[in-house]
């Protein structure tokens, strides 16, 4: 059986629509994305004059969050707010992820 | 210039920056910041590009072309001077280059109801010298920090092409320049279907905004000594150098007294809405507390209290010279 | 003609349109959405209420029963054309058919801006007509299905009347019709008191709104290949043949020429508020490509561009036969 | 009498409570009502503010004085009653102090606005009477239950220090004093500046206001069990009984019919923006159930729909004596 | 000792009242929603006049999480855009869930 | 290897800022807040009149996390509306959470 990952990203707004379309050509077959305040190393980010977060939460197979994680490590990682975990999820219909 | 500070729109900023001081619970909702954004870049808009539709051809070439030579060199001259005299690196002083090069649509409605409140008459058209102005000095400044680092592997590029696209296709530009063709087309019968939600309350709507906009900055002010004492009076005496500067050139092509002023204004403002965006996505390693800050905690403030009267009185030196 | 394009409200919906097609990152929040949407309700169904205040019955009851006669036949020609011609399965068939029945809110606005530009009289009660008009023709499309479906175990069926009694208490028809009450009963004093909020400034987000409906309309354009050539034939063709036995029976029932053409561009318009959400919800079966792109991304866009001046030409051609 | 209760605010009042009670989907987006609440404090602060310039010290020492006195007493009753016959414990009873000795700046423009109405004069510096009145009764109200709690380990206290700056900087206050403030300072020119916004459309804005707090009284409807009879006697009697001392004490002082009649609503009025929240925060013990609900769901509406006339009634009475 | 687990719904928000109580009705003692946007099978979810997304998440016991699964499956999976997923979480007091 | 946990706090607005502030003083490195809606024992939780939720996630050690939850287990549990929960996530970037 597939495991699946719900992989999580919070990084800056104005990322939101590369990464979004990153994630798809990497193997995500979909995603869903909310705005967020918080506060982390590069200090508190919470209304759209400083710059604020965007969350974006994608189920993938491991191999696939795998692939998405080396990538954001090496193009955002260093430049930009960010974070990303991963848990392992169950899902019911595995035709939305795979 | 009492009577400017004492404007309802600057008490409502410095309410906002003691506001923000007090650490009040006092907090616009985001979207009720975004639609105030999206209120003032329209009626800006609309009603430059009516009044412009009253202008002839021959008042404005002149000014226009001045508006875009200063927007253009600006970048130049700031770029230079941050990197030799700042001492700082490429991507900070592009930045910044692009922020003083550009202009803030707020501190120009500041200054169009402060020129209004002492009935001091300026060309209508003056807008379109903001539509024009916002972007070439971010793609300037963008550019300058392309000639000035090699492009290594892990460091991508987006293409120049791309970040023009994005700035023209993002939405201060689209709305000013959009709605300064409606403005520019629907003739009087349409600006005056439209005139009681775009200008009646005009002022009013500013007041709100520079509340908000007094509480970001007086968040920003805790940054101020990540800046440092140059940044301080850069922030300061910039603004006032482009100002006199754009009054002088503003007047030479032929603007009243109250439109050289603006223009003035506008060479003196830092942009904050289109160019941090625009850095943040194209220009990663410039330190974003440099450039908000000394926009949005030094330059603006100043420019809004003190700023607006002390151009008026250069102009009225220069202009009766 | 042009002057109805070149109105504020027609050029800001296409600068939405084309604000999406070179995918700008202007977008309204959406609680800025919601709070326009509430505004135009209100607005409508208040000066809708206290201009029926002013109104006789005599004046009233022919195009009520005409709007209502309306209202329910529409849904019904609707959907056997689908099913026959269209060759669309009951759902959607049925979905259609609720769209089309139904009115729009916008649409609506818009015709009478255009009315009140070219300063043709029309009666003051028409929001009436169309608070009537929302919410028969969805309850009848979704009966449609109903009776054309045979209800299955895995497919259970919301009741009719539970269907009915959240159409009612939904928020379209709620405000329309408890702001209906409420202008009809305050009078000229309460009247006056909101007319500086709900009146004067009604263009302007009006304007603001089909700047919003641009940008969804644009995003959707891509769709328009989904629904297929025979959809777009329909979604253009309908509405004309809706306006104009609009007119004609408006024109009967007593109304003037802006009366008539304002109960032809009712007939015409696809509702894109309250039938989708319904739709959703009774009728999951249906696919939401197909009535959201004719009633958003064709009928919309051509009843404020071309639909508007052109019912006024048929109108006047009908009227003064 | 029925002109009050057929003005548009409270018909907008009593269609959000009919709207919750058929459970509608009608629902402000949050940051519209967050938006409404910063214009009305903004509005009622500014106009006040600009009023209070144009009146001489003469004219306010004495009803400002009644007011204070007002808002320092009110708890104190109101806590001793709810302790001996109310038979609440002190967290509870000192909450209902706090709200009650507090004032509501909705029930005060919705007074504000009937009096217009009937063209009934007042004195236009009546907002700093609110201003004022806000604070001193919700520390009061607090500093009761603190007096009366023994600390316990498990049970840490807030200082009052803290809860008193908490309040200063909380919104309502800040905008209330700040715009007072900001409009007594701007003279004549400012505050034509900002009319169009904060003074013209002051109505329409709180018709909208009136209906979302409908949403939330119907809804609060249900609620009104669990606080039993006795909550809605007190929640009616007393607001009448306080308003009586308000109107008697403010003729007292001076104020015309107009005047005593809005000092005795805000007297009678309970608040339901900062009490509320500084009380949730410094009298955890307290169960929202019951303030919430008596101040919203009972003193709110009665106050809206029959107090201001009754209370109008009330003040010819005593002042013609 | 009885295991939590985190049940995480996304769907169109038309859905979201009757969900809700459809939760209530199987065990659940309570739950948090929010307004996300989305993409996934059904295309783009991001505005109100082509549909929005709402995430509802409720911390329930397994059985009763099983339930709810089977319930959305059967009513509502082949008709709407949704998908739901879950995982383990430690609570603190439990007297919230049970 | 260090394990960390996903500690989610859902309660009322009014204690966001005092328990962000408590969160870094007990030793978490940063936080992302949103406003969310609810029901749980203390009744709906949906707007500004009758209070609202503020879900707050925090990404610590396990270390961190018992202690989080033991101050708020004391400081709030009996008073407030409020949940907390937490299960184990995989992270990148381990500077940003210790
Ligand atoms: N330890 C953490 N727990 C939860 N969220 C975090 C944490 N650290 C950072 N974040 C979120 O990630 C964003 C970017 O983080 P950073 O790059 O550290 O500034 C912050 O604005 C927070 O929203
Ligand atoms: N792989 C995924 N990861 C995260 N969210 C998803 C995923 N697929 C779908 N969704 C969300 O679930 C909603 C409905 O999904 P769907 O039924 O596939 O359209 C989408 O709008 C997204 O918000
Ligand atoms: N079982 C649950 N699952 C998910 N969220 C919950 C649950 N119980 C409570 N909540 C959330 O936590 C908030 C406070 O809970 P309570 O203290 O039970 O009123 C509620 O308003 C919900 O947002
Ligand atoms: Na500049
Ligand atoms: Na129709
Ligand atoms: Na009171």
């Amino acid at each position: 059986m597939q495991n699946f990952h719900l992989l999580t990203i919070i990084t800056e707004e104005v990322l939101a629509t590369t990464i979004e379309k990153e994630l798809v050509s990497l193997g995500a077959k979909g995603y869903t994305w909310s705005t967020v305040s918080g506060k982390g190393l590069e200090g508190v980010r919470d209304n759209q004059w400083e710059g604020e977060n965007t969350k974006i939460e994608t189920i993938v197979s491991e191999e696939t969050c795998k692939k998405i994680l080396s990538h954001l490590e090496l193009k955002y990682f260093n430049r930009y707010a960010m974070i990303a975990f991963y848990h392992p999820v169950q899902v019911i219909r595995t035709n939305h992820f795979l | 210039m009492l009577a400017s500070i004492l404007s309802p729109m600057v008490l409502a900023f410095l309410l906002g920056i003691i506001a923000s001081r007090v650490k009040s619970d006092l907090k616009f909702p985001d979207s009720l910041y975004q639609s105030l954004t999206i209120y003032l870049l329209i009626a800006i808009g609309m009603k430059g590009g009516y009044k412009l539709s009253l202008a002839t051809f021959e008042e404005v070439w002149q000014p226009a072309l001045v508006a875009i030579g200063l927007c253009c060199t600006i970048p130049l001259w700031t770029y230079v001077l941050m990197r030799k005299v700042g001492k700082f690196d490429v991507p900070n002083a592009a930045a910044l280059a692009a922020h003083y090069g550009s202009v803030s649509a707020v501190t120009f409605s500041a200054a169009l109801a402060f020129h209004e409140n002492l009935s001091i008459p300026f060309e209508g058209f003056m807008p379109s010298m903001l539509a024009m102005m916002e972007i070439p000095a971010i793609l300037i400044g963008i550019s300058l920090a392309r000639i000035n680092t090699p492009p290594t592997e892990s460091n991508p590029q987006i293409p120049i092409k791309e970040v023009a696209r994005e700035l023209f296709a993002g939405k201060s530009s689209l709305l000013l320049l959009g709605f300064l063709l409606i403005g520019f087309s629907v003739g009087k019968t349409g600006w005056e279907q439209v005139a009681p939600l775009f200008d009646l309350p005009f002022k009013g709507v500013l007041t709100l905004f520079l509340l908000e906009a007094g509480l970001v900055a007086g968040r920003k002010l805790s940054d101020l000594k990540k800046g440092g004492l140059f940044l301080i009076g850069f922030g300061i005496i910039f603004p006032i150098v482009h100002a006199i500067i754009g009054i002088y050139l503003g007047s030479l092509a032929g603007l009243s007294l109250g439109g050289a002023t603006i223009l003035g204004v506008l060479a003196s403002s830092a942009s904050y809405i289109a160019a941090p965006a625009a850095c943040r996505v194209a220009l990663p390693e410039a330190n974003p507390s440099y450039y908000l800050t000394s926009a949005l905690a030094i330059t603006f403030p100043f420019n809004i209290m003190f700023g607006l009267p002390l151009y008026h009185e250069i102009a009225k030196l220069i202009i009766t010279q």
